[in-house]
């Protein structure tokens, strides 16, 4: 269900350049249900910046009431975030949104993430290996300085890391190092910036394949329409990325 | 106890709030957090004959103290309003108020006369306001002949009483104002959104597809309650003031200014239950101000 | 080297940056906190023949990213500032834009006719937009023939090239903008503030004493943005953006809207020293940009 | 000189029902001139609130860079503003405005205040006495959960307290213990409510007064027309209560 609760800030720190990992905790946490869904947070009491952040669930830590979110601090909205410390509350609406089906992978799945899209695989990645999935990671970053969480996807499995100026692991996108690795996963999973989605979608038009997607948002959960796409499913419609997405099957968005 | 209640024609509201029409889609998201019947009365998304499709994307910004929206009138189109979300919204005990758009005269009487039928809808919210169409919209709201004119042809047909919803992007809102009445309305609501602009600073671009969009929220309250005011003044038609309503003391404010109920919308976005908090709050509120009803305020700064 | 410098029909400016009038009295002030010989120009405080005493008190309150003001045109009268206020201005290596207001165009042109004669008044900005007068001022404004005929007048009288300053509050300023250019205006300011009211919640009365003012700072900067980008579309006229300049990026983006320089306000009661500080930020910010000159990216959003 | 300073806060508590001491540090102190003056804070680094808010100065401590304020939290501005804590950095311009000539008094001075006009005239207390001035300290709140500083002015003179409620001190307003008070005084300073300085006025025409004046400002320095007054000075000018004031001879303010 969805909550809209004052969750308590326990930890913020600076894991890579400019981007922030902050766990919070409240009841809220004990409503996610899914990897990739995303919580709306109001990063001020004031009326400036107005509208919430949408920023992904990274890991939940259910026993705790707990969960992780990872960010990058760019603009006005996530730059006010990265203040908050530990104790101090904050304006959580969520769990929002449909995220990855871990029950659709088999055996094997691929984890392609670029940039601030990589976080909600983390907890993807977590769930699937509980299911006895092997995934593997392919993740791709600026540079070295904004790598992060590598540690973190080896101990679930295989990881490769691209960076677009070569500074760590393969130089170049995530396409490059799946150009090199075999296909021989049923499904993959993909969060990322639109282009990338696009790229890893071309290369694999057999496989099943799930894909989160951004949008500029209002409300977050379905009523303004302000986070449309265009979809394959139906010429008069569009469907909205906060409530039918964030996370579509391969094929349905048109971007 | 204090009195919450407020009539209007068609309207026998329970409390004076209700959500803005864009800002609540038809109800069912904010259902999922909230019972609808607690609101006064439901201001659903526009409606036009056709389904359309709106503006692409991004279709929102975020100003200081406000946000743009260029949705551009994206609705399932009247068909389906009618058939599935109005029937639906029926398990709430809430009066519906139906939000017309269209591109000519006929596509307004032809949606209005339609969905003024349906049994939940008590009436109609005529938006020639909307800045973020290219035909149509608020080219209907900013000639007094123009807009007395479609008022006309939609009295004629429209089975419940017709509010009209008038554009701030004018030079003298009483004009129109005056000239919906003589048009036979029987309320108005204002203020839909001003003409606004982002850029994107790096790349120079207009940060909204539409290029322009319009702005809500708190930003533009002082514009919307200074025209309540004026137009408040200058007929005798109700009217239901929007514009920047974030909270309990933003309602006193419109209701002082002349407004008979309140709209909120864009605060929808910051705090889904806004709606419910304010309805909670104003009896205490209305009390604290030494009052005993809602209809007590309105207009009290006139009368000051 | 990135190179700041803007020409303008009377004017040769260091940089694109100067406060806006009524915001910076007639200087001094701010010559306490720094020297106005950095700043591109000055727009001194609205001039008008007689003294004028302005509104009552109240005369501003603050509202959400913004503020309302009614002034009402508050100066010490043509004699005192064409003997006193602009021969004390001449210290400094900045030209002066007199804002002239009146309640007749007898009023204006004789304003117009005496100040522009002073040396360092390098150019007129005409105040057909101010909100806050009962006569004159936005009447001016709002009318393209009227407003068209006042800038003839104004223009025979005037030695210095003469900007008309327009008013946010019309349906069409685009029409008002191409009148002003019919009319033989050498440039265009924009905006002045947009009417607004703010209420005591506690009483119900306005708190501004003249009841409305003119809303201004950052709450309007997308209104005044969308306006500067429409005009700079459909008129030849060079335009001084403003409306809600806070920082060099709002510069920047008031620049790619089509403005040739940019004017601040309201900003300057919450930071003395942003004119100043804008200054210094733009080369480093133009050259992040990719841009060598501020000239490069005026209207850089028409071009896209 | 007029400086802007990010200024430390020092402390800040709650002395008396959401009246609030805060004291801050830094360069910006050591230009303090004379009591009675003001600074112009702004309170959050968002554009909501926008505007400054001016607050006199309550004490100096010229040897500490510090100076002390006293105010009361109700809008929303000095609400924000009760949030500071210790080592907050707080936008102040200042110190702004003519305060109290403490060189008019010649040896007893009558010093009269209302509510939150109360705290400059505790400076002014201090420095009168360094001078040798005998002060006597007529104060007026609300009731009893709103006094403050008695002991503090107690230990510089002779002090009268009334209150509204009659909860604390005399019953009324100050107005009822100046009635009993003799007019044995050469000058009196007077700070609170226009209709507090009205009376005071009133009540001593012969004597030399000093009134400090209160107006809803923009910018605080005498630039913008905002805070202006009527004045028996003139018929076609009026006075700025940010730059030629907060404090007048009375008799030159019409209010
Ligand atoms: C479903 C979803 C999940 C996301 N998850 C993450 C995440 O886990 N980590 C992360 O770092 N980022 C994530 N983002 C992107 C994140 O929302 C934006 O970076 C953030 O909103 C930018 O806000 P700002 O105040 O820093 O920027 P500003 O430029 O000040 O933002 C201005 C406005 O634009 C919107 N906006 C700007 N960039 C984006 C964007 N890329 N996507 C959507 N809205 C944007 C803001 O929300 C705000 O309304 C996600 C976005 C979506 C839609
Ligand atoms: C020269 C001077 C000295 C002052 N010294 C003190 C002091 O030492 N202690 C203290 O508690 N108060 C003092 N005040 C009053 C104080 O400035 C206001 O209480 C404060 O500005 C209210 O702000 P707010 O955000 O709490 O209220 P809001 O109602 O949110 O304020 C909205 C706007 O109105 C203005 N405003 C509201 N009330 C007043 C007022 N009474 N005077 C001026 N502007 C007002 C605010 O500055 C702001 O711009 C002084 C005022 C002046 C002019
Ligand atoms: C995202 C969005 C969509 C809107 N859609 C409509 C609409 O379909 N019809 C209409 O009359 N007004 C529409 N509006 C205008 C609002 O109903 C309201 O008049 C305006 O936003 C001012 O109120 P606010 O400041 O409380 O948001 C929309 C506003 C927003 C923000
Ligand atoms: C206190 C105040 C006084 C003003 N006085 C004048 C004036 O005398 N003449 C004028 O043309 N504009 C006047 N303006 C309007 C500004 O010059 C400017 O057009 C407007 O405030 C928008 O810019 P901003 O948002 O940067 O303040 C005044 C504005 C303010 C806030
Ligand atoms: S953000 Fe409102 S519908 Fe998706
Ligand atoms: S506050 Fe601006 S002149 Fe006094």
């Amino acid at each position: 269900m969805i909550k809209q609760e004052r969750m308590q800030v326990v930890k913020q720190q600076e894991i890579a350049k400019h981007i922030f990992e902050l766990t919070v905790q409240g009841e809220l946490a004990n409503e996610m249900a899914e990897p990739g869904q995303f919580v709306h947070i109001r990063v001020a009491d004031s009326f400036e910046p107005l509208l919430r952040r949408p920023i992904s669930v990274a890991s939940i830590d259910m026993e705790a009431s707990q969960f992780t979110m990872i960010y990058r601090a760019e603009g006005r909205g996530t730059g006010l975030l990265s203040e908050k410390k530990a104790g101090d509350l904050l304006d959580i609406l969520g769990p929002l949104g449909h995220g990855f089906p871990v029950e659709e992978a088999q055996k094997k799945a691929y984890l392609i993430g670029g940039g601030i899209g990589v976080p909600p695989l983390y907890e993807l990645a977590k769930q699937l290996n509980e299911r006895g999935i092997e995934t593997v990671h392919i993740l791709g970053f600026e540079s070295k300085q904004a790598v992060f969480y590598e540690d973190k996807f080896r101990e679930l499995g295989d990881t490769h890391i691209a960076t677009v100026d070569g500074s760590h692991g393969t130089q170049g996108f995530v396409t490059h190092i799946l150009n090199e690795l075999p296909s021989d996963f049923d499904t993959y999973y993909s969060c990322g910036p639109t282009a990338m989605l696009e790229a890893v979608q071309w290369a694999y038009p057999q496989k099943k394949g799930f894909l989160s997607y951004e949008q500029r948002m209002g409300c977050g959960i379905g009523a303004c329409f302000a986070c449309v796409c265009r979809t394959t499913k139906s010429e008069t419609d569009y469907i909205k990325v906060c409530s039918d997405g964030p996370v579509f099957p391969a094929g349905v968005v048109i971007s | 106890m204090t009195d919450l209640t407020v009539e209007l024609p068609g309207l026998d509201l329970k409390n004076p709030i209700m959500p803005a029409s864009g800002c609540f889609g038809f109800g069912k998201e904010y259902a999922q957090l909230y019972d609808l019947s607690q609101l006064g009365a439901i201001m659903i998304k526009a409606t036009t004959v056709e389904t359309r499709l709106g503006n692409p994307t991004p279709r929102v910004a975020e100003t200081a103290s406000g946000m743009l929206n260029a949705i551009g009138l994206q609705n399932p189109g009247l068909e389906k309003v009618a058939g599935q979300e109005l029937p639906w919204l029926e398990q709430y005990d809430v009066p519906i108020i139906a939000n017309v758009a269209g591109t000519t005269t006929e596509d307004y009487v032809e949606v209005a006369k339609a969905i003024s039928e349906a049994p939940n809808v008590h009436a109609l919210e005529i938006n020639i306001s909307c800045p973020n169409v290219k035909l149509g919209g608020i080219t209907f709201g900013t000639d007094p002949d123009v807009a007395r004119e479609l008022t006309r042809a939609v009295k004629e047909v429209s089975s419940v009483p017709v509010y009209i919803k008038l554009s701030p992007n004018v030079t003298d809102i009483v004009s129109i104002a005056k000239a919906v009445e003589e048009g036979g309305a029987d309320g108005i609501t204002m203020i839909n959104t001003l003409l606004g602009m982002r850029m994107d600073t790096k790349t120079g671009r207009p940060i909204i597809a539409n290029i322009t969009g319009g702005l809500s929220g708190p930003a533009i309250k002082p514009v919307a309650l200074r025209m309540v005011y004026e137009v408040s003044k200058h007929t005798k038609l109700p009217i239901i003031g929007m514009g920047g309503v974030t909270n309990v003391d933003d309602v006193i404010d419109f209701l002082s200014a002349g407004a008979s109920a309140v709209a909120v919308g864009t605060a929808n976005f910051v705090n889904p239950f806004v709606c419910p908090e304010i309805i909670g709050q104003l009896p205490e509120r209305l009390h604290e101000l030494g009052f005993d009803s809602v209809k007590e305020l309105v207009g009290r700064s006139h009368r000051l």
